[in-house]
């Protein structure tokens, strides 16, 4: 039985050696990706240019760490940057590119068709289900998606089977249970209960289904601030690792209500980059990832113009 | 009305498209032509149409001017009735309480199939394209409308790779792979509206656009076409369609 | 193969002929109770003594509805009145009780154990699988709980099977689509879209495995103060046939943030039908659901002190 | 310390069981003892306490006399960390966030499996009980503090039904049930506290509540009971803990 599902068992003996008490684990982005080995799975939170956890891929790229494992629903120019980097040689998704303006992204074309990485394609909803059933702490979920379709053809990781109640066809979809999840959120509190506002995409299951999971937020907020709305905690402390206040930690993607893409940055990106996937990008990484002092130092070369702009209009989803 | 061609390709795709619809459908909308051609659908003659994208948006009503980038910004949320988890919106499709999907391709064959994936053999492709997103999904689980650039090498006899089905390979080869519900409804061109054979399953050109001859739509398709007894022709965009798309996507977007 | 499971292609079916459009569907009790027909199966919204839709029981009571196989995640003195007034003459449920304040129900007692009517237990845990699956479109949710205990034995219907990926043993519990869920909110607009405070029990699953779907709303607001915090929706518009405005619909049960149960009335409801779980019931069957010229008029019974007390201690959850 | 009997036997049984807990744990508790047990020990040794309760509720601190009529009741989310639904706290359970399940018991056998669901034969049964709630998932998904009345009836040498699983029939027959993880851990009543044995599972006696002796729990067991090697005394409740937990509970609604 060659599958990528862990055993039970170990799956709760892993959580069970996680210290899951309340307590507080506030720390710097150096100290929270320590939780991140080389060669390990690793979950990203957000989607496409969305709630993506920057500021931590910024600090793995700057970690220089090897051969990680990773998978997220949608994945844009993280993407390109683990894969630039050599940080990660293996991404599973359902769409891969720097974002519709632009077209088909030439790092990750480069580096697949290349064969320097590999690039597992699964449905969007498959993604979300993987997630959940790794969540939830069973092996598979059945789903009616990808049947008949190429993208089940290459996928033998899923398995068909006749429903033994109603003999339909269904697609079991393996539980996804990556060992590390980088999630960023608007704001938690030490211990780690995150509150989402807006799109919640698959958050909430990667950060079940993950052995740990690592949080930046906007904002650490108080305890009694989470307590007094928890209809909007969506991520229970308990799974949670590591907490980093990094403001603007998805720059240059955007934040639901904090503030939208910074678009002017992702163009100058994108144009650089694809000319030239492999210097261009060594190039980009140097300037922006490798060099700067700090993650503050990092938002300045994209600039206080562009980030007060971004944020002006991030805070306009809540205007009538 | 207008007779003279002032429109572009996108607009006439997009403004096509969105006559597709009906007022009071729920429609899952993909990025770019599909999310406008939806919204422009909800300015004109469908003002309750329900859109949903793929982010975990339900009733969104994008503001015109703030495009969204991707369904999966903040943009796709403005004056939306529920926000919920992406894996969710899908999994209303599955139950079956969508109308239509509604997306863009790349390239398509015969039966309707969709390839976003791979161009060349998936081991070892010459272009290893974005991916399904969540088009598989939405075209395994309703009726699809598709809107697309006409082009040669986009109209294909049997795509490379099928990411997202249509009818597979025709007849009832998509309900036997487990796919009962749903399938190909109409592909939108800017050179002609296609909806497929009842039977067999194979695409057949319904009506040309305006100014555009059978041989046209032959030239810049990679097979042999069947064209509807009834052939019709579609009514070119109106000043009001083209006046209300335009103020959608000032910044001419995604109308080119 | 003897099994309850629904299949998809009448599902989906029966989906495609509801009218999913935006339209406004507000209407009185009498007019949304038509939708449940006799003999349907019914799933009921809430749990326990919290958020009952307990103006649609009763108005299903004074219709004198016949036989209808009713479903909820654990049942208190809903589960007597559906029983009592033949109504009901099967619940599937995890807990059937009045409430741990009182012990065992004497007309849930009397009605299993002469056979009139029949109890199916569930875990929990399992009856939210259920409902998910339904709600999903899925057949079949799988779970590791109920194996080996004689709640799995007395369950044909759930089956068990090796998993396919990891070799253990696992039990399939099959999907519930109710034929009509009856559901209680704190608010929502004139076409369905319902915004739900605090505890969730299954009703978001129940919503969307339903083939019809009747809500009643402590209070009818604006689609655009909906659109306001589309986060706190938490049932969409197309889910729902019948939208009815019943201040205090869930009396003399809970309904969070607004009301706490009208315990006076329970005790007093309890110790009466203990005492007799048929003639007594048909007394305050009589008194409370088939005299009362409207909904109204049995809040008034109950008792403007009660409801009143009720609700200074409902509103005091958001109190620091 | 006290040293006469001034407490009733709900006090001494929450009393007890509050002690089995331990700073830091995610205890998933019932309505009734349980919820006075774990709300008690949070306001005394462990304030760092996680109480789940069955109606969706993560990191509740109850207020003093306010205590909830069940665990699907509001006041069950006073001061709680996060809302969720029922079914997705449960599943937290079957994940493994959870690391002690804490219930009442109706019946319980010598192999710690517990009986809400029917006396009698369950197709025509004497007594119809309640049935399993959450009470089947949680000792089939954690370990297990059972906090319960001591009488001969309901200590019996095998339940009449099995609602929700210990060790079902010992050995390793619980693992080989399909469910590897958890099983029995505690039980308390107001006689004595028992654990099991790691190899044959069958219940033991590990210490006698004050003034209490072997006969006195023997007779009011329905099996011949096994005493450990190091059989204890329990230490009498406090004046703090009785203080504590009638301040908790002043109506006395769940210590009689």
């Amino acid at each position: 039985m060659t599958t990528g599902v862990e055993p039970y068992v170990q799956l709760r003996e892993k959580l069970s050696k996680r210290d899951r008490s309340l307590r507080e684990k506030v720390m710097s982005l150096e100290e929270a990706t320590k939780f991140v080995r080389d060669g390990d799975t690793v979950g990203i939170g957000g989607s496409t240019m969305s709630r993506t956890p920057m500021a931590l891929i910024w600090q793995l790229i700057r970690d220089r760490r090897k051969e990680l494992s990773c998978s997220r629903c949608i994945i844009s120019t993280d993407g390109d940057l683990l894969f630039g980097s050599g940080v990660s040689n293996h991404i599973e998704t359902s769409w891969f590119a720097q974002g519709i303006l632009w077209g088909l992204s030439k790092v990750m074309r480069h580096n697949v068709e290349s064969g320097g990485a590999r690039y597992d394609e699964w449905s969007h909803m498959a993604m979300g289900m993987r997630y959940r059933a790794g969540g939830m702490g069973v092996p598979f979920l059945p789903i009616r998606s990808m049947l008949g379709s190429d993208v089940e053809r290459i996928r033998p990781e899923a398995k068909e089977i006749d429903c033994p109640f109603t003999g339909e066809r269904l697609l079991l979809v393996p539980a996804l249970n990556p060992e590390v999840a980088l999630i960023h959120v608007q704001r938690c509190d030490a211990y780690g209960n995150a509150q989402v506002d807006g799109l919640q995409f698959m958050d909430i299951d990667l950060a079940l289904a993950a052995n740990r999971v690592i949080l930046t937020t906007e904002r650490i907020v108080s305890n009694d601030q989470i307590r007094r709305a928890p209809d909007q905690t969506k991520i229970p402390f308990f799974c949670v690792d590591a907490v980093v206040e990094v403001p603007y930690g998805s720059a240059p993607h955007e934040c639901f209500g904090v503030y939208e893409p910074m678009l002017a940055h992702m163009d100058a990106y994108v144009r650089q980059v694809n000319k030239d996937p492999v210097g261009a990008m060594q190039d980009y990484l140097e300037k922006y990832f490798y060099e700067p002092a700090s993650w503050n130092k990092y938002l300045e070369l994209i600039g206080m113009e562009e980030v007060l702009e971004a944020s002006r209009r991030g805070r306009s989803i809540y205007n009538d | 009305m207008t007779d003279t061609r002032n429109y572009t390709a996108s607009e006439i795709l997009a403004v096509l498209s969105s006559r597709q619809l009906t007022d009071g459908q729920v429609v899952f909308a993909g990025v770019g032509i599909p999310l406008l051609a939806a919204t422009l659908a909800q300015r004109l003659d469908c003002p309750g149409l329900t859109i949903l994208f793929e982010g975990g948006v339900v009733g969104a009503f994008v503001e015109p001017g703030k495009l969204p980038p991707s369904t999966n910004d903040q943009r796709c949320t403005k004056r939306a009735n529920m926000v919920l988890g992406s894996a969710d919106v899908l999994l209303l499709l599955q139950r079956g309480y969508v109308d239509v999907g509604f997306m863009g391709g790349a390239q398509i064959d015969q039966f309707g199939n969709l390839n976003s994936s791979f161009i060349g053999d998936p081991a070892h492709p010459k272009t290893r394209l974005p991916g399904t997103g969540g088009g598989n999904d939405i075209s395994s689980l309703t009726n699809m409308i598709v809107a697309m650039k006409h082009e040669k090498r986009r109209f294909v006899e049997q795509v490379d790779f099928i990411t997202s089905p249509g009818f597979i390979r025709g007849g009832r080869s998509r309900a036997e792979s487990g796919l009962p519900m749903g399938g190909m409804f109409r592909v939108i061109t800017e050179l002609a509206v296609f909806g497929f054979d009842d039977t067999d399953r194979r695409i057949k050109v319904l009506a040309l656009n305006p100014g555009v001859s059978r041989e046209e739509v032959q030239d810049n398709t990679g097979f042999d076409l069947t064209f509807d007894d009834q052939l019709g022709t579609t009514e070119p965009p109106t000043e009001k369609e083209l006046a209300t798309l335009r103020m959608l996507d000032p910044e001419r977007l995604f109308i080119g």
